[in-house]
């Protein structure tokens, strides 16, 4: 099929345009949608071809061959972005039909705009270029106006910025006529390549078509117009401005591209990289959505510029670089059209007075996708890109480069995050104050019914009565296609990498099912998962592998206690429970990184489903994202040249990892995500998901970094991290740990309400885990991995039960409870063990992590680490005891009398665990031997059983034997009591008690609770400083004061924008060395 | 020996030290009374409260929690007392001192506390805790100190094992560890004087502010089983703390056993045995003593304070000792 | 005046960066490849006397047709710009003078005449499609100066604007379909060189051009004069 | 020589229009700075498409063999981009009135609304 035909149709729908609308508006829109769609069936069919291995598409016309004639040149890339393009157009055009009233001049303009495109992604001449370039531009001035007022301003800057533009391409074309004799660019190109343009005109002519058509891009400082136009211009006309009209600009970009010389290359290609950053420093600030979204859609032009002129420095093979730079920029085309539309529709809905129209399960996906794609996230193919672009620079050794890179995907992630946010979750909206301690924080759990009741089926009916909802779907689905596309390319295509995407996929199609289908289908993956898994791995791995899958299996049958949809909840919690199993399946770098990505943003959007969760979600995710730049820098740097120093990868990990886990000064976003997150969601991310970090920390330290530097041996580099610089560094990581559970202690004694309270108990069990972790030693090891299953035992016990409790009496503050052992008896058993255990008092299993702890850091030489390590356990013993007293003990409150013991889906589990941990109490030696002999596998032994007795070196516990002698005390004073009290004690009314011969006046005022541990507060209460959030605080306080700073810039003004334009050809003429 | 040797041997050196808490308790009582002036109560008066408070039988309770209260605490009072080894050198004294080491013993201690504080909170009645706030609060402040006392210790003997610790500590008080690292032994001293719950550190169980604290509401059979605990209890602590820094007691060796060597051929072993037990006897009611003239010469500090108090000079006391035992 | 400051510097700036243009100005006499062919072969392939034609109508046919599409935007643009107010142009509310009035009404069959003889000898004299339809164009805006007239015909109008555009969209596709390649001209003979009748179908390209151009400019002018004539009401 | 003057004066027109364009506040006066930019552009492109004693590329019968042409491409160019700035300027004076009427001002500085 010649493509040309479709310029034609295109061409001739809109010239007959008012003769149809003579006709009647129906034919005419009937017209009009034909041609986009024949757009699309042609791109697309030509793009099929090329994959099917047909050669590069050459179409001459009049007959002539080029040069003579104006040709078009269609390669795989020209295809790929055509189509896209031709399908964002497509759907745009429905969405111009059906929701913005559409008028004749508007489809006329429209059917330009789509021509300009076309010609701007095929044409090889240079001043057809032009042409297509001014098409589309006074298509897009036209269809901006059309927004009012306001649009009209933006359309006039847009106008000036446009002509400048122009005038500046033209000079610089025809001049580099007059020099190279052509206007073909293949000509001009084969010209450049033999030195024609190297003189100082040539330069300049050069310099003058880069500026041109860079400004097209909208580069920082020089978009203050691209900015208002993005935000003025109807919802429907910035979708296409920022995908199709900027991805064609781009592509007409990259054919001009050979001309550059490498100084200009070079220059260009940090000036993207500049706009990204810039970009997304002011996008933090930006309350106007559309604005936010151009100020996104800048950035990431720029990114796609950059990545552009690196893989061209890089001399890469043309896969290779459309590998990169397509799967940037089709992300970019498709998501950020999506979201325009989406913001077209949410606005429409908000006037009709809704809710906003993202409170829906499919629309919130759409949403998701778009946004998650966007911020270069698993499995979208900006992801595998961004992937190869660190690569790139990394291997480079551009550290100044990547630093800036990931600071602004830092920043676009969030502002784009926090959008996500707000718009699918109706509650934040209003800013309730989710302050710590707060009265008012009386939660009732189950989920809102104004947003999550509507069934499903009503909800696709609704979303029928508008069909463009709908054809949003498309773009998502597109972007579907292209992760698998691009995954296959990346050579991760495989059933472990990809489970988790198809898990997610799976839920979200049979959302119309009911929740607890959900929940039992993920229970039963994940548990088939675990059992798949057992035989597939061995040593360490084996045991995560059934702490992550096993473990949270359990964890999602027990959110089966609600009944509601959760939507989300199970989604994201499947998804996230398979990533940590493919995450110990994964054996290349990417696959490690892939998983790695993919649970902690599950973790983070398990969070977000939480009532009260925006905010905490939104940290959490920075804090993911930060560590996982961290991470991916070091398994980039794998296999290439360059390779840092192991001091360097090893903090570059440790600061990933830690931050996963929430060591102190990264653990800002921990209390919050688990406290707002649903109860049940907080065990699965407290007791299963935070141990990624540690077994990461491990499978880094023990596979991959030896991996890097070639130490095969375990001996080898055991001898490297016991040397110099990483015995200082694992020093100073066992500090880190010791002072995190230190202060995550005595933080956790002062919350009133029980979830604070579990969250801040969680860092610092987690910093004990570090703590064994940092030693590098068997003994160490072994206790940082038995540390990490008791964890998961005991935290699994108490947040089900707290779980359980909240369901029940719908409050989380602790002094508001009190008196629940008589209705929930069970519960309150699961606690007592849980605390028994947590605290370390025999014969538990809690006491041998203490013993394995404090004999291994008092073995490896750290006394003092060990003191502060027994000095915080000690503090534990306040809080436990406050969180069992306040709630199970003391005053029972009237509001409670009614209530039953916590939902059987609760409590099946809670007594697994308690099996378990009594279990493993009794008999440690079940588990501490598979633990010893795994981390046996990479270091010299250092302890060992004798018989049930575990000897160290300094000391020796017997498990077995401590819990029969308890058993056994235990039980002397208990039968002496039962047959000397005999039968006749009764049980005394509540307020029966020595009370000064006074009978209390209500339970509140006799249930000491609140401000349980008033003179520890009065003694160290100077200690709860919260120096960790106030520097996150301060840092991000001035980033967003460095933004405010920089968005004076644009001042509105259109002369002022095009006196920026100007001022900036002149920066860069300099920087480019063009007046030399 | 076969278990059950051991269980009779575990209950013949519960029996001697529980009636040697009786006593201790009595006579203490009736030394601070002197000292303040007053006649006191007779050496034997814990033996009548506690056959008592046994012989009436409880009518009421507040529950299962409530019940389970004193049964822990005793559990905890007899497993501590049975984890030290008591006598070195003496099968009869060795209790069950295989099961764990110096962490296991300072871990049990907390099993009986946690137990009576979760029955005592069962009783709704507010002084219980509150007075279960404050021992909790200042029971964390005073770990400190006597964990690095603890830890310099294990440093000094490379062990945690309570047998090796004493048996490096025989053959004269110059191994003593309140010779060789004497700082260590004041700051676990000052640990101590807050464990014993005497003045300046009697807040928590305050009997004008809140009658007796944590088991206001116990009476009668609960009561005598808290009062049981306390006197093991008491003398489990006291003869870790003699194990630990004062040289312990052994049923071949020490002052008293060369003393007799001296006048007999061979020492018998039943000898050397009571010969230890005598030595453990006096060494724990010279270091009790060192509590009551304590607590008869300061008055109370209140929780806050005494949490600053511990968190200062003992700690820094105790580190001094860890660094002293690095030395 | 800070911004008149940095005003004089961009100016600055910018005779610096156009300053090479002027001083380093290729001097090669010789004409480029392309253009030599051109002129070598124009004439026998093409059959147009002028090679300028030749080259706007043929072998760069599709900036031409996109130069179309430019122009059709724009009319498009401003029809939607100034579209609400258009029916508020109504009645004139000044009169022309004597000897415009009468003199517009004398020239105008004149200007429309040589607007129409300038895009049929497109091919063969200076002059084209665009130039004739602007002179069209003029004569339609002393019209309207001259107060003769108050509206055009809308529908008439867009039936000549549609019907050309669509037309010369067919005519470069019956190129594609009967001769060497879209927009190729020679589906039609090549006629005698230098006659009004010859050069394949660039005089009928250049036809429609000139119907078209003609068309959307009178279109730009009346919506302009609608706006402006309201403005002068209400202000 | 001659080549240079005319692209010296196009240069020139380009740097009196960009003048207009930064500093005159009014929309009319930036359309017409505009505009002799796009002018001074249009006579760049003619100039150089100058050859020194050639003629116009249209064979008439006062041609003969060996006759110089000028380089008809940049005019076939220029024709284009005069069309092409015709609609630019068009669509600039339809944004100019719709600004006048919405906001009874035509001075850029009264049309900065949307900055955020």
């Amino acid at each position: 099929m010649n493509p040309l035909i479709i310029l034609a149709v295109l061409m001739g729908t809109a010239f007959t345009m008012p003769l149809l609308e003579k006709v009647g508006v129906k034919p005419a829109r009937l017209f009009f949608m034909a041609a986009l769609a024949l757009l699309f069936v042609i791109s697309g069919g030509i793009l099929v071809n090329l994959l099917n291995g047909a050669p590069d598409l050459e179409v001459v016309t009049a007959g002539f061959q080029a040069p003579f004639s104006i040709n078009f040149r269609i390669g795989l890339a020209e295809a790929a972005v055509w189509s896209a393009a031709a399908l964002v157009l497509l759907i745009g055009g429905s969405y111009m039909v059906h929701r913005e009233e559409d008028g004749m001049y508007d489809r006329m303009l429209y059917l330009i705009l789509a021509l300009g495109v076309t010609g701007l992604i095929l044409t090889r001449d240079l001043f057809n270029l032009f042409v297509f370039l001014e098409i589309s531009s006074i298509a897009v001035y036209g269809l901006i106006g059309r927004g009012g007022e306001r649009s009209l301003q933006a359309g006039f800057k847009y106008m000036i910025a446009g002509g400048i533009s122009s005038i500046l391409f033209l000079i610089g074309t025809v001049f580099l006529y007059r020099l190279t004799g052509t206007l073909n660019i293949d000509g001009m190109a084969a010209a450049a390549g033999s030195g024609i343009l190297a003189g100082t005109v040539g330069a300049s002519a050069v310099f003058i078509l880069a500026i041109s058509m860079l400004i097209e891009l909208k580069p920082f400082p020089a978009n203050g117009w691209a900015l208002d136009a993005y935000q003025e211009a109807p919802s429907g006309i910035g979708a296409l401005l920022s995908s199709a009209q900027a991805s064609a600009v781009f592509i007409a970009f990259t054919k001009i591209s050979p001309l550059f010389g490498d100084r200009l290359a070079a220059v260009l290609g940090g000036i993207g990289l500049l706009t990204f950053f810039f970009a997304n420093l002011m996008g933090m600030r930006q309350k106007d959505e559309k604005r936010m979204f151009g100020y996104s859609s800048t950035g990431q032009i720029g990114l796609v510029i950059f990545a552009w002129f690196t893989v061209q420095g890089a001399g890469l093979p043309d896969t290779a670089a459309w590998f990169i730079v397509g799967g940037l920029l089709l992300t970019h085309l498709f998501a950020k059209a999506g979201l325009f539309w989406f913001s077209g529709l949410s606005d429409k809905d908000k006037g009709e007075g809704g809710k906003g129209f993202l409170h829906k399960v499919l629309p919130s996906a759409l949403a998701g996708i778009f946004v998650i794609s966007l911020l270069a996230l698993p499995p979208f193919p900006s992801f595998f890109a961004k992937m190869e672009l660190v690569k790139l620079l990394v291997t480079g050794g551009s550290w100044w480069i990547l630093t800036v890179l990931f600071l602004g995907s830092l920043f676009e992630a969030a502002y784009m995050f926090a959008w996500l946010v707000k718009k699918t979750k109706a509650e934040c909206a209003d800013g309730g104050a989710d302050t710590i301690n707060g009265d008012s924080l009386v939660v009732g759990n189950r989920a809102g019914p104004d947003i999550l009741t509507d069934s499903p089926a009503v909800e696709v009916a609704s979303m029928l009565k508008s069909s463009t909802s709908l054809w949003v779907a498309i773009p998502a689905l597109a972007l579907v296609g292209l992760s698998a596309a691009w995954a296959y390319m990346a050579g991760v295509f495989n059933v472990i990498a990809m489970a988790p995407f198809a898990a997610a996929l799976l839920m979200l199609i049979l959302s119309f099912l009911p929740g607890r289908f959900h929940g039992f289908l993920a229970v039963i993956v994940s548990a088939a998962a675990a059992w798949w898994i057992w035989p597939r791995t061995e040593g360490i791995d084996r045991i995560f592998g059934m702490v992550f899958l096993a473990g949270g299996s359990l964890n999602l049958f027990a959110g089966l206690y609600r009944k509601d949809r959760r939507p989300g909840f199970w989604v994201f919690s499947l998804m996230t429970v398979l990533s940590l199993g493919a995450l110990v399946l994964a054996r290349t770098p990417l696959e490690i990184f892939m998983a790695w990505e993919v649970m902690s943003v599950g973790a983070v959007l398990i969070t977000l489903q939480g009532k009260r969760a925006a905010g905490p979600a939104r940290t959490g995710m920075l804090f993911a994202l930060g560590g996982g730049y961290f991470l991916m820098t070091v398994l980039m740097s794998i296999g290439t040249a360059t390779i840092l120093s192991p001091a360097v990868v090893a903090i570059l990990v440790v600061i990933a990892f830690l931050s996963k886990s929430g060591a102190l000064g990264l653990h800002v976003w921990v209390p919050g995500s688990y406290a707002e997150a649903d109860d049940d969601a907080t065990s699965l991310l407290s007791s299963v998901i935070s141990k990624a970090g540690i077994w990461a920390m491990m499978i880094f330290s023990i596979r991959i970094l030896p991996g890097i530097y070639g130490l095969d041996g375990p001996e080898l580099w055991l001898q490297a991290f016991n040397s110099g610089s990483f015995s200082f560094l694992s020093g100073i990581l066992g500090w880190i740990g010791v002072l995190t559970a230190l202060v995550a202690t005595i933080i956790a004694v002062f919350q009133e309400d029980i979830k604070y309270t579990l969250a801040w108990s969680s860092i610092s069990q987690l910093g004990y885990i570090i703590l064994a972790f940092s030693l590098f030693d068997h003994f160490g090891w072994t206790t940082a991995i038995y540390l990490s299953i008791n964890h998961f035992l005991f935290k699994a016990m108490l947040f089900l039960a707290i779980t359980g409790v909240i369901y029940r009496v719908k409050t989380r503050l602790m002094y508001k409870m009190g008196g629940l052992i008589a209705p929930m008896p069970i519960t309150f058993i699961t606690v007592l063990i849980a605390i028994i255990a947590l605290a370390g008092v025999p014969p538990l299993s809690g006491f041998g992590g203490k013993w394995l702890v404090y004999s291994a850091l008092i073995q490896g030489g750290r006394p003092i680490q060990a003191a502060l390590a027994m000095f915080s356990s000690g503090i534990a013993f306040l809080y436990l005891f406050r969180l069992i007293h306040s709630i199970f003990l003391g005053q029972r409150k009237d509001d409670s009398l009614g209530i039953k013991e916590a939902p059987f889906w609760l409590i099946l589990p809670q007594i697994l665990l308690i099996a378990s941990i009594m279990l493993i109490s009794a008999f440690p030696t079940v588990i501490l031997k598979p633990i010893m002999a795994a981390v046996a596998e990479w270091m010299p032994a250092a302890i060992g059983f004798e018989g049930s007795t575990l000897m160290s070196a300094i000391g020796y516990w017997n498990g077995s034997w401590v819990m029969y002698v308890t058993m056994g005390v235990f039980m002397i004073p208990l039968v002496s009591l039962l047959i000397g009290t005999g039968r006749k004690t009764r049980k005394v009314k509540q307020f029966n008690i020595v009370f000064a011969a006074e009978r209390p006046h209500r339970p509140e005022t006799t249930h000491y609770a609140h401000n349980f541990f008033a003179p520890y507060r009065k003694a160290l209460g100077s200690l709860m400083n919260p120096v960790g959030r106030k520097f996150w605080e301060g840092s991000a306080g001035g980033v967003t004061a460095v933004s405010s700073a920089f968005r004076r810039i644009y001042t509105g003004n259109g002369q002022t924008y095009a006196l920026h334009i100007v001022l900036f050809t002149i920066a860069v003429a300099l920087f480019a060395g063009v007046f030399a | 020996m076969t278990i059950l040797g051991q269980l009779g041997a575990a209950a013949l050196s519960v029996f001697i030290f529980i009636n040697y808490g009786f006593l201790l308790a009595g006579s203490m009582a009736r030394i601070r009374a002197r000292v303040q002036g007053r006649i006191g109560q007779p050496v034997y008066q814990p033996y009548i409260d506690i056959l008592k408070n046994n012989a009436r039988r409880t009518a009421v309770h507040h529950g299962v929690m409530f019940f389970l209260g004193p049964v822990f605490r005793l559990a905890g009072g007899l497993g501590t007392f049975l984890f030290i080894p008591a006598i070195l050198n003496s099968p009869l004294f060795a209790n069950f001192s295989f099961s764990g080491d110096l962490l296991l013993v300072m871990y049990f201690i907390f099993f009986g506390q946690l137990g009576m504080a979760l029955g005592a909170g069962q009783s709704g009645h507010p002084y219980s805790p509150i007075g279960v706030s404050r021992g909790l609060a200042q029971m964390s402040a005073f770990e400190l100190p006597f964990i690095l006392s603890v830890l310099a210790l294990a440093i000094k003997h490379n062990s945690l094992s309570i047998t090796a610790i004493v048996q490096a500590q025989q053959g004269g008080i110059a191994n003593w560890t309140v010779i060789t690292n004497p700082l260590a032994v004041i700051a676990a001293i000052i640990a101590f004087l807050g464990m014993s719950m005497h003045n300046p550190f009697s807040v928590v169980i305050a009997p004008q502010e809140i009658p007796i604290g944590p088991p206001t509401e116990y009476q009668s059979g609960l009561l005598g089983m808290l009062q049981t605990n306390r006197s093991i209890f008491n003398a489990a602590k006291l003869v870790l703390y003699v194990n630990l820094f004062f040289g312990g007691a052994s049923a071949t060796d020490g002052v008293l056993y060369t003393l007799s060597a001296s006048v007999l051929h061979s020492v018998p072993v039943w000898l050397g045995v009571t010969l230890g037990v005598v030595t453990m006897v006096i060494k724990t009611f010279l270091l009790y003593f060192i509590t009551v003239f304590v607590g008869v010469s300061f008055p109370r500090f209140r929780t806050d304070q005494s949490i600053r108090f511990f968190l200062f000079v003992p700690t820094l006391i105790g580190l001094a000792g860890l660094i002293l035992a690095r030395l | 005046m800070i911004k008149r400051f940095l005003a004089i510097i961009a100016l600055l700036g910018a005779a610096a960066v156009l300053l090479p243009f002027v001083l380093k100005l290729p001097t090669e006499e010789a004409l480029p490849g392309l253009a030599s062919e051109y002129i070598e072969n124009a004439p026998g392939e093409l059959g147009a006397a002028n090679l300028v034609t030749g080259i706007i109508v043929t072998y760069r046919g599709l900036d031409t047709l996109g130069e179309v599409a430019v122009l059709f935007a724009a009319t498009a643009a401003v029809g939607l710009l100034l579209k609400r107010t258009g029916n508020e142009g109504g009645v004139s509310h000044w009169r022309a003078s004597e000897i415009l009035e009468s003199g517009g009404g004398f020239l105008f069959p004149l200007i429309i005449l040589y607007g129409v003889y300038i895009f049929l000898h497109g091919h063969l004299t200076p002059g084209g499609g665009f130039q004739g339809g602007v002179v069209i164009a003029t004569g339609f805006l002393l019209l309207l100066l001259s107060g003769s007239v108050n509206s055009f015909n809308h529908t008439v109008m867009s039936l000549v604007e549609s019907f050309s555009g669509f037309a010369y969209v067919a005519v470069a596709l019956a190129g594609l379909i009967w001769a060497a390649g879209f927009l190729d001209p020679r589906f039609l003979p090549q006629g005698d060189f230098g006659r009004l009748f010859s050069a394949g179908a660039i005089p009928v390209i250049y036809s429609l051009i000139g119907l078209k151009v003609g068309a959307e400019l009178i279109g730009i002018l009346d919506a302009m004069r609608c706006k402006v004539r309201r403005e002068g009401v209400t202000a | 020589m001659i080549i240079q003057i005319i692209v010296s004066i196009g240069a020139l027109l380009v740097l009196i229009g960009l003048w207009g364009l930064l500093t005159r506040r009014n929309l009319i006066k930036m359309i017409i700075g505009f505009s002799i930019m796009d002018t001074g552009t249009h006579l760049i492109i003619v100039g150089l498409g100058y050859r020194k004693g050639a003629t116009a590329p249209i064979l008439d019968s006062s041609i003969t063999p060996g006759t110089h042409f000028v380089d008809p491409i940049p005019s076939a160019l220029v024709l284009t981009a005069i069309v092409i700035g015709l609609a630019v300027t068009a669509l600039m004076l339809a944004y100019a009135v719709r600004l006048h009427s919405s906001r009874g001002s035509a001075l850029i500085e009264d049309f900065k609304e949307n900055t955020l």
